[in-house]
């Protein structure tokens, strides 16, 4: 008898067990594994683990000249391509003192908040799709679809464009680019509503996301999370007004701020910046000054000794650009601050205690790209 | 025999008759019950492979897609094809995995549905069994589907299906609770729970329209329910696609999977007819009162034709549903469920008695 | 705060730390040792607040192994850039700062990772993109891999 | 009191975002002309690709067979990936001299990565994209292609 009551009473309530959400789970994204503990349905702490797509950028450019590394940095975010190579081109220029022409300069602003635009349709697509409703995912690829045709037209290609380089531009916009461009607003701002009505305003959608996640800012400036999931902790960190590149100086728009912090802020940031990138492009669009659409440069680029950093605002957060020179034609140390990297490590903190479907949502309201977390 | 597309009572009773004065009674009952097997088993494939067609067409769509359009025209043999794929593919065996329940669990999902379907009537005289307990043998019947999903879960030794049987389990133990009511307050309009009597009760107006708010309230809240009860969007939390990949169902393949997803859409099927028979009169014509013209022209068309058309609208809406909303999360649902569904359907079930006690029902 | 004032503060905070000319941002090299308190003195004290750390990146100088940290403040809106320098390239190793600013926790994981800096007090100092045990730090200069790095 | 009311507010705008959302999809499902798929085997022949779009790299030659590329390497050089191979020649000139000219221009093109450095780089504008798209093959070696034509020769008037 003594035997049995001397066993160790084990506690069913406390009892954890873990699941691998990844590296093959439809709500990750992408190959990215998270071992999370879980107690019933309540998530306890989950463990990322990335590296699952790592393909040694930084290695690679080590080897690469500055204009080869172009195509590199597309397939980091390959949703923000266009600005992923921004961050590049600005960096040589910087360091070689190059000024490019205005020209490139509004065309570069334009693409990149178009490609802004594209971004958070497919993360607008897949956030739907993460909360169960699939129709989204359909109506968010349609209307990207036209972004999409449009740098085909200009580009080439629809998703890894490597359109600038160093200096300016791989070729001028295509004649009808401005004609198509504004076809678009006006095609997107009627089907924005679409949007709202089917997702934004819905109460399944609205009690699934509000008080869920919560990150104060405090918390989003310690762990790095920019962009818009850092902004709707009050993290005024767009770098687009604070470090002004391109011609964003020139353009009227507003850093719009949260103030909650939960998911449904981090969802309505990324609608609001919609629309703020839709006003930015019809200021300039009509403005693109005839000129050329490179500058000057030499055949081989080659970067004084020296140390520069470049940050430009992608789609997703802040994207720093840390490059170490020792003179030569290719980088000594290159070095990428990516935005998802940063937003990833807070996922742990903010979804500690909440459900399983609730850890989807955040994950989709952070909006991760994997080949950017592992680069 | 006098047969007519618009009465199969003579037609039934013809073979009931001819069976028995040809064959001794057990063999009669043998004979009888083989054709109703195969019918039945028949109508269900039938059924299930045009409802999986009809989601992706409706759901495309909705969507601004075509949907299937590569086997046959329009694509309408593509379930066809899916189904001949399904056959096809290998049963996965898993380590581990409970092997008794872990392969008796789909039939105990599709058994259910079968005896589900057999209470329904299709037409005039065309059912196979007519309980003068109908609603409450379909209700009980139908309910058992949750225990193959539960052994499903459990058995496969995956905790993503575990998971989704739990969620399953939950879900609709607590919505049987709201379908059962809100067929309770048609029950009191109609004053029986044998589904021929409850269609012959609707021929001077379908329940919906008789029973004044009441009765339209119990139609959405019973949508809404067996929405739920079905496992279907915005309620499907045991599948989950986006948070527990598949679900209950995550290990199985091959045929097995097929009875899961077959079971589901037939599921379906069986709600839609009992909202078409119980609220929208089921193979009952419409008519409205005072245009002679108009309700002539309705009696011409087939009631099985009125009783398909009616259950297919409900599963459009069905489908509609799914292919809007997002999902709910586990807790939701069961808010859902005890604190707006339930009180509003025992206040409404109170109305409906006090309006029945007083006649003001049409 | 303008970069001279900044200069003359971070050189009273800790008087061995090296200026070094960079166009960009104020730089210091800072002695090891000092790092994890200097990084306190930035995020704590009210006319530093450097409470952002937008970078934080380790490169192999051959002769010796570095780490960068750029800070920015996000009331002051001041950049400042720190180097921490080890000379072992086998035991290097610098105080973790992961407790002062979160974010430097996935970044030290990956500095280890790649190049190999261990950083002390670290609480869960694993590769975080690279297997348990994978041999040796690709970020490296000296690092050959045969069968993974492809020589075009 | 005002909870009770609260309760009946909710609901109802609970219902009323619900039939928003439905109305979206609803109107979607009865206008079919709004469909934006393409039927994409079927369209072959009136599929057009924009003037602009890389599909993969070719080396244009007139109707004698003749092409600009001087073989001069400078493609092979400015590729990130070196899926650019040149291979080349020595002829004899007629004043005794040797000449190089191009062998073999070889493309991989399953280590491509379209971005379009080759074609900015070329001194002669010897290559340009190709508009064709449908790259797929059972075997990979079908993917490394020779650009020249055989027998082809350089277009007269390129200089070195």
């Amino acid at each position: 008898m003594k035997e049995i009551i001397n066993l160790p009473v084990k506690n069913v309530e406390e009892e954890e067990y873990h699941i691998n959400m990844g590296p093959q789970h439809p709500s990750t994204h992408g190959v990215l594994r998270l071992v999370v503990s879980l107690q019933g349905e309540i998530v306890k702490n989950l463990k990322p683990h990335c590296g699952y797509i790592h393909r040694g950028i930084e290695k690679m450019c080590e080897k690469d000249t500055y204009p080869q590394i172009i195509h590199l940095t597309d397939r980091m975010d390959y949703l923000s391509a266009h600005i992923n190579n921004h961050a590049v081109c600005l960096l040589v220029e910087k360091a070689l003192e190059v000024e490019v022409p205005e020209r490139v300069k509004y065309i570069r602003t334009i693409v990149d908040e178009l490609n802004r635009i594209a971004s958070h349709q497919l993360w607008w697509c897949s956030f739907g799709m993460d909360m169960g409703g699939l129709t989204c995912f359909f109506y968010g690829l349609r209307d990207r679809e036209k972004i999409l045709d449009i740098f085909e037209e200009s580009f080439g290609s629809r998703l890894l464009h490597s359109y600038y380089t160093p200096g300016g531009l791989m070729m001028d916009i295509h004649p009808d680019f401005q004609k198509n461009v504004k076809a678009f607003i006006k095609y997107f701002r009627k089907k924005i509503k679409d949007y709202d009505d089917l997702l934004t305003g819905n109460v399944i959608m609205q009690l699934r996301t509000k008080g869920v996640g919560i990150l104060s800012k405090e918390d989003a400036i310690s762990y790095g999370v920019t962009g818009p999931s850092g902004r709707a902790s009050g993290f005024s960190c767009d770098v687009r007004k604070h470090h002004p590149y391109g011609v964003y100086d020139k353009a009227d728009f507003k850093e719009i701020l949260g103030t909650t912090g939960d998911t449904f802020e981090r969802y309505m940031m990324r609608m609001h910046e919609m629309h703020e990138s839709m006003k930015i492009i019809e200021q300039l669009i009509d403005n693109i000054p005839a000129g050329d659409y490179t500058a000057k440069m030499k055949a081989v680029l080659k970067l004084p000794a020296g140390e520069y950093f470049q940050r430009v605002e992608a789609a997703r957060g802040e994207l720093g650009v840390y490059v170490v020179s020792d003179g030569n034609k290719s980088p000594y140390r290159m070095k990428f601050r990516s935005p998802n990297f940063s937003n990833l490590s807070v996922l742990d903190h903010i979804s500690r205690g909440c459900k399983i479907a609730d850890l989807v949502a955040i994950g989709g309201s952070l909006d991760y790209v994997i080949p950017d977390i592992d680069r | 025999m006098n047969f007519s597309i618009y009465d199969f009572t003579s037609f039934t009773q013809w073979i009931d008759k001819f069976l028995y004065d040809n064959l001794p009674a057990f063999w009669a009952v043998v004979v009888e019950m083989t054709i109703i097997g195969i019918v039945v088993l028949l109508f269900y494939a039938l059924v299930g492979l045009f409802l999986v067609y009809a989601e992706r067409k409706v759901c495309a769509f909705m969507q601004n897609r075509v949907g299937p359009n590569r086997v046959g025209p329009y694509g309408f043999f593509q379930t066809i094809a899916d189904l001949f794929k399904l056959l096809m593919k290998e049963l996965v065996y898993i380590k581990n995995a409970d092997k008794l329940l872990f392969n008796i669990a789909p039939f105990i999902v599709i058994i259910a549905s079968f005896m589900a379907i057999a209470a329904i009537p299709f037409a005039k005289g065309l059912h196979a069994i007519d309980f003068d307990i109908g609603i409450l043998y379909v209700i009980a019947v139908s309910s058992m589907g949750v225990v193959g999903i539960l052994l499903a879960g459990w058995s496969s030794n995956n905790k993503y299906s575990l998971i989704g049987a739990m969620r399953s389990g939950a879900q609709i133990v607590s919505y049987e609770l709201s379908v059962g009511l809100s067929l309770v307050t048609i029950i009191i309009l109609a004053g029986t729970m044998q589904f021929s009597a409850i269609v012959e009760g609707q021929a001077n107006g379908w329940f919906i329209f008789k029973g004044h708010i009441p009765a339209f309230i119990a139609f959405i809240v019973f949508l809404i329910a067996s929405t739920a009860e079905t496992n279907r969007g915005p309620f499907d939390l045991a599948e989950a696609e986006s948070e527990l990949t598949a679900g209950f169902h995550t290990e199985y393949s091959g045929i097995k999977f097929a009875f899961f997803f077959l079971a589901e859409y037939m599921n379906m099927f069986i709600v839609a007819s009992i909202a078409a028979t119980v609220f929208l009169g089921g193979w009952m014509p419409f008519h409205v009162g005072g245009w002679a013209g108009f309700n002539h022209i309705m009696d011409f068309i087939p009631p099985f034709i009125w009783y398909i058309g009616k259950t297919f609208f409900v599963i459009w809406v069905m489908m509609w549903f799914k292919w809007t909303f997002p999902r709910l999360r586990i807790d939701q649902l069961l808010t859902l469920e005890w604190k707006y569904l339930l009180p509003i359907n025992l206040v409404n079930i109170l109305i409906m008695a006090f309006i029945v006690l007083m006649g003001w029902h049409f | 705060m303008d970069n001279a004032v900044l200069k003359e503060r971070i050189l009273g905070l800790v008087p061995d730390a090296e200026y070094q000319e960079n166009k960009q941002f104020l730089t210091f090299i800072i002695p090891p040792a000092k790092m994890h308190e200097l990084a306190f003195k930035l995020k704590s004290e009210s006319d530093l607040a450097f409470d952002y750390l937008f970078c934080l990146t380790g490169v192999d100088m051959v002769k010796f192994l570095e780490v960068v940290y750029h800070l920015e403040s996000t009331t002051h809106q001041h950049q400042l850039e720190l180097k921490v320098r080890t000379d072992d390239r086998v035991n290097g190793a610098v105080d973790t700062v992961c407790d002062i600013w979160r974010t430097a926790e996935f970044h030290e994981r990956e500095i280890f990772d790649l190049l190999g800096i261990r950083f002390t007090n670290h609480p869960d100092l694993r590769r975080l993109f690279l297997e348990e045990d994978w041999i040796g730090h690709p970020l490296r200069k000296d690092y050959v891999d045969e069968v993974n790095i492809v020589e075009l | 009191m005002n909870s009770f009311f609260t309760y009946f507010t909710d609901i109802f705008h609970a219902v009323k975002s619900l039939l928003t959302g439905m109305k979206v999809t609803g109107r979607y499902f009865f206008s079919p002309w709004e469909i934006v798929t393409q039927q994409y085997p079927e369209n072959r022949k009136t599929l057009k690709m924009y003037d602009r779009f890389k599909g993969e790299v070719i080396m244009p030659h007139n109707d004698r067979n003749e092409h600009r590329c001087t073989g001069c390497g400078i493609c092979e050089t400015a590729c990130p990936n070196g899926s650019i191979e040149i291979l080349q020649a020595k002829i004899d000139m007629p004043d005794g001299k040797k000449k190089r000219i191009i062998d073999q221009h070889i493309y991989h093109l399953g280590m491509c990565t379209f971005c379009g450095l080759c074609i900015k780089a070329c001194p002669s504008d010897a290559l340009a994209w190709g508009q064709q798209f449908e790259h797929a093959v059972f075997d990979r070696s079908k993917l490394t292609k020779i650009l020249n034509q055989p027998g082809s020769s350089i277009i007269k008037d390129i200089v070195e």
